[in-house]
């Protein structure tokens, strides 16, 4: 049985956002009445609305900050946040030049936040809406709209706040978070099960030293399972596969990202950002930046990822633009 | 049974409600399989807030309003796939229609083939695609065959056919949800949004039947 | 049998850096021949030089930056550098001002740091030390130096960053950092015991449903096993205790951090916190600063402490300059 | 065997350090129930790399330089406690003696007297601190006492004493190290380093036996 320190399940993203503002109630602040968290002082531009369920901290909603999301709507853990969460943390940011919506491709987020779109859109309040499909594991290139969004949800909310803070109109800042979204690509690999808070049993469970390869960041399964390989040949199975899928080559330019799952190591991490450095300038591409961390987890799960986003100088002018939030900052 | 009033509908709604909350390890179970494993957890919640909202509408004398009002505090206050698909199922074929103090078998299966178009309005499923569907098409089906104006006779055609439609996951690939890259690896497992369908149709079943038990007892 | 992503196990405090340097090469470097990180620019200031075993990342190499430590030497997971990698990494660091140590109160860390200090005197650079025994867990009050360091390193050496970076002379900023370790409590707990690269077994398990209060940042054991309480009553056991060892009160001023030991999620720290300011606030204690985030880990060890650290007018002031690092910023 | 020359020590102390490597899954259990788990790797580390050394070292006519250079190789290379506290062990009574290319027994306890106080010297640990110290200086005091001059003799005393020291730690609660803050938790457990002393000081006698036997086979 998985031990958590919580007060109790149904509790947990509410009083997450309490402490949270505990903290840092200087620059946020709730959205009254419902799961959301914004930005204390409204900003005259597009406003950046992102959201998904919680229990991937710090995505989505430690993501509201200076040049990053205006608010974020959370969700229970693992759970889109319903249409009326949406709405209100919308408006609560909204300065009457529309809202851009971006989130991870899921049924539920999408049923959910397109709901949302419709009642805001009802309200007069424009949107638009970009959804992040970044896991090449969950569905082949001709399919690429039933792709999972996992760790590229970091690239294209670092550019998207970045875009509608530089002031674009919403029309505008959809486009570049489009092409920011359709230029990353990531891929995952889980070592063992997070549990939901309150089920004694994780999600998933593998067998002695096996890994599951391509798993989603809920514990979703993935392509395989096969037995747990060394940190370089781990990470070479990854780059392969998203060399394979992207056609990143010599000449390109990218940033990179080794996400964390929730318990894997800084260690471990850099382990593997040894090897994709050793392979990226072995392949010739050009390095604009590499982010390590644990940026999207999934509770405590062991495992990682690896993201390439393909810059072109429009995306890359955006990336390098300073951002911060308690948990991100550039 | 031959008449669902708004009073019965309420009751209905809240029998419906309890079972699904009892279901909640099991249908968590299912989720955990394929899926992130909290399908139980959102439908316990839903059908909470359905409760609760219910009980604040003693009284009520429009059976649509009910499952308007059931489906649109699931929608929103649940969340994930199940908050959009559920609350539209309840509320999806009640919305804009003329208030009705009682419904008859025919009412009630125009109620509940209007949630599932509405569902697969929103959501673009179809049978076949291993969600819910596979067990709502089949039961709304069954109820649109059925002879006569029995409601205990007209659910437990639902029952089993949302039964059969449920078992019939087992033996698809997802196209919905987060089963849908899962692939083969799918093959095997039930749906988790079709058992819930399944034990929806199932609870009012046995509340007609107990209802319809009550009334040869008078 | 606890799964890791890692190359050989004596190759991964190496690995880590290599990874480190391939990210964040343009501000840090390697100094030849040892383990150990450094400024890149060597700064006209006395040296701050830290280090201790690896495996408590982002703690103690990933807090070499601006306002921070001008270089780290790091150990093996959970050893003490040898003296020989402690005194390269000094020396690549010294600018004529001598070097502040600043590393937690451990045997091995105070054998290998004092036999390095030696052989710096001898070779003319002077050095001071402050040792962090932060961890009231570990000894009675009588007994303070024989208190471990644990979270309280974060406060100690982002005050003695500000304190070197101010141009402080080594007298000078070993007393504001002396001050700094004086004021600074911390307690912790753990849910889960966590294992070093290679070995199988967990350092230390506990029974289902048992937590160890008090426990140390290498799974020494703590205090008393007992059952997991809710995260409030939890909470309040580690402030309570917190409170009786340090008498802060009403109109005292102060820095808090919840530190998360590897696994323990944000969601779960931020509940602390959560229940930390209401507590701090219920008593009338003035809070500077909240930070909550997994700052020294111990793997993946779960669990959290609790860090207070009592300021005043000087100590406040250097807390607030700002301090830049790739996981620690301010 | 009655001189222990240049040539004996080189093989001496790499016999030790392959019985100390041996032992390493063993002293990683002894300080994870009251340490941190990773003494076994310190002292195997420690003494692959004094290996190392010794292997470079090959036709060295100096016993003290052979100590030393040992006790410096793990000094500087293992880190944590053990690395400064073996590596003085080794090197603490070598230091700075006038070269000698044989030691009687006196010579050799001398060496070892030296390499305690140094330990003490830079530890500060008493017997009954549970620490290595108790299982060292038992034995240091058995060389001591040993009347003669054979080697098997005077390091059977030792090996027999540093075993009754090291046993005689889980009676201790612990002031040095990361075992002290537990107190009584501590009691039942063996310190770590003690065990490695006796280790040592085992792998010490059996060389000696072995070459006696050579000796007496001749
Ligand atoms: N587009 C859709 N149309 C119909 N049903 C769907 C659709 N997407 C998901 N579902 C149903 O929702 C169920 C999953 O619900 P739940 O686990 O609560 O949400 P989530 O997938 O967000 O975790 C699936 O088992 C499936 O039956
Ligand atoms: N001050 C000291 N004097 C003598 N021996 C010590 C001292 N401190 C620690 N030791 C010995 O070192 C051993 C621990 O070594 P090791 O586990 O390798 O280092 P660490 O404690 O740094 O993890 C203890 O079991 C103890 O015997
Ligand atoms: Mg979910
Ligand atoms: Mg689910
Ligand atoms: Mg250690
Ligand atoms: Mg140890």
């Amino acid at each position: 049985m998985t031990k958590k320190i919580l007060n109790s399940p149904a509790a947990c993203p509410s009083q997450m956002l309490d402490g949270f503002l505990a903290a840092h109630g200087g620059t946020c602040e709730r959205v009254p009445g419902v799961s959301g968290l914004r930005v204390r002082q409204v900003r005259d531009k597009v406003a950046l609305v992102i959201g998904g369920g919680s229990g991937h901290e710090p995505m989505f909603t430690f993501f509201v900050g200076d040049g990053l999301a205006d608010a974020a709507a959370a969700g229970n853990v693992f759970a889109s946040p319903d249409p009326n969460t949406i709405v209100q943390t919308a408006r609560a940011v909204d300065a009457g030049k529309g809202v851009l919506f971006v989130y991870g491709n899921y049924s539920g987020d999408n049923l959910n936040f397109d709901i949302a779109a419709e009642m805001l859109e009802e309200m007069g309040v424009p949107t638009r809406t970009v959804r992040v499909w970044d896991d090449v594991a969950s569905a082949p290139a001709q399919r690429i709209k039933d792709r999972r969004g996992i760790a590229g949800d970091l690239f294209v909310i670092k550019i998207a706040g970045a875009a509608t803070a530089a002031g674009l109109s919403l029309d505008e800042a959809w486009r570049v978070a489009a092409k920011a979204r359709d230029g990353v690509f990531s891929i995952g690999v889980g070592l063992a099960g997070a549990a939901i808070p309150g089920e004694s049993e994780p999600i998933f469970t593998l067998p002695e030293g096996e890994i599951e390869f391509g798993l989603g960041i809920h514990g979703e399964p993935g392509i395989r399972r096969m037995p747990l390989p060394g940190a370089d040949e781990l990470t070479d199975l990854l780059v392969d596969t998203l060399f394979a899928e992207t056609g990143v080559s010599a000449g390109d330019r990218v940033c990179t990202c080794v996400n964390g799952l929730g318990s894997t190591t800084l260690m471990e991490l850099y382990i593997m950002n040894r090897r994709l450095r050793q392979r990226l300038d072995c392949a010739g591409v050009e390095i604009h930046d590499m982010q390590v961390g644990s940026y999207v987890t999934s509770q405590e799960m062991a495992g990682a990822s690896i993201s390439l986003l393909r810059l072109d100088g429009e995306l890359a002018g955006y990336f390098d633009r300073p951002c911060s939030s308690p948990h991100y900052r550039r | 049974m031959e008449r669902l009033t708004a009073a019965d509908a309420r009751e209905l709604l809240l029998y419906v409600a309890d079972r699904v909350i009892e279901s909640k390890p099991y249908l968590t179970e299912m989720d955990r399989a394929i899926g992130d494993g909290d399908h139980g957890i959102a439908m316990a919640l839903g059908m909470g807030k359905a409760r609760e909202t219910l009980q604040t509408l003693e009284g009520g004398s429009d059976v649509y309003r009910l499952f308007c009002e059931a489906g649109m505090a699931m929608m929103m206050s649940m969340g994930g796939a199940s908050g959009v698909i559920f609350g539209t199922l309840f509320s999806g074929g009640a919305k804009g229609r003329s208030p009705s103090p009682a419904l008859d078998c025919a009412a009630f299966t125009e109620l509940m083939a209007g949630g599932l178009s509405a569902v697969q309005r929103r959501g673009g499923a179809h049978v076949g695609d291993k969600t819910m569907v596979d067990a709502l098409q089949p039961a709304v089906e069954a109820m649109e065959a059925f002879p006569g104006n029995d409601f205990c006779g007209l659910l437990g055609a639902a029952e089993k056919a949302a039964r059969a439609g449920a078992e019939s996951t087992r033996n698809l690939v997802a196209r919905f949800g987060r089963a849908k890259s899962l692939g083969e690896r799918a093959l095997g497992h039930m749906d988790a949004g079709a058992a819930s369908t399944h034990i929806i149709f199932r609870a009012m079943r046995d509340f007609c039947v107990r209802r319809g038990g009550q009334e040869d007892g008078k």
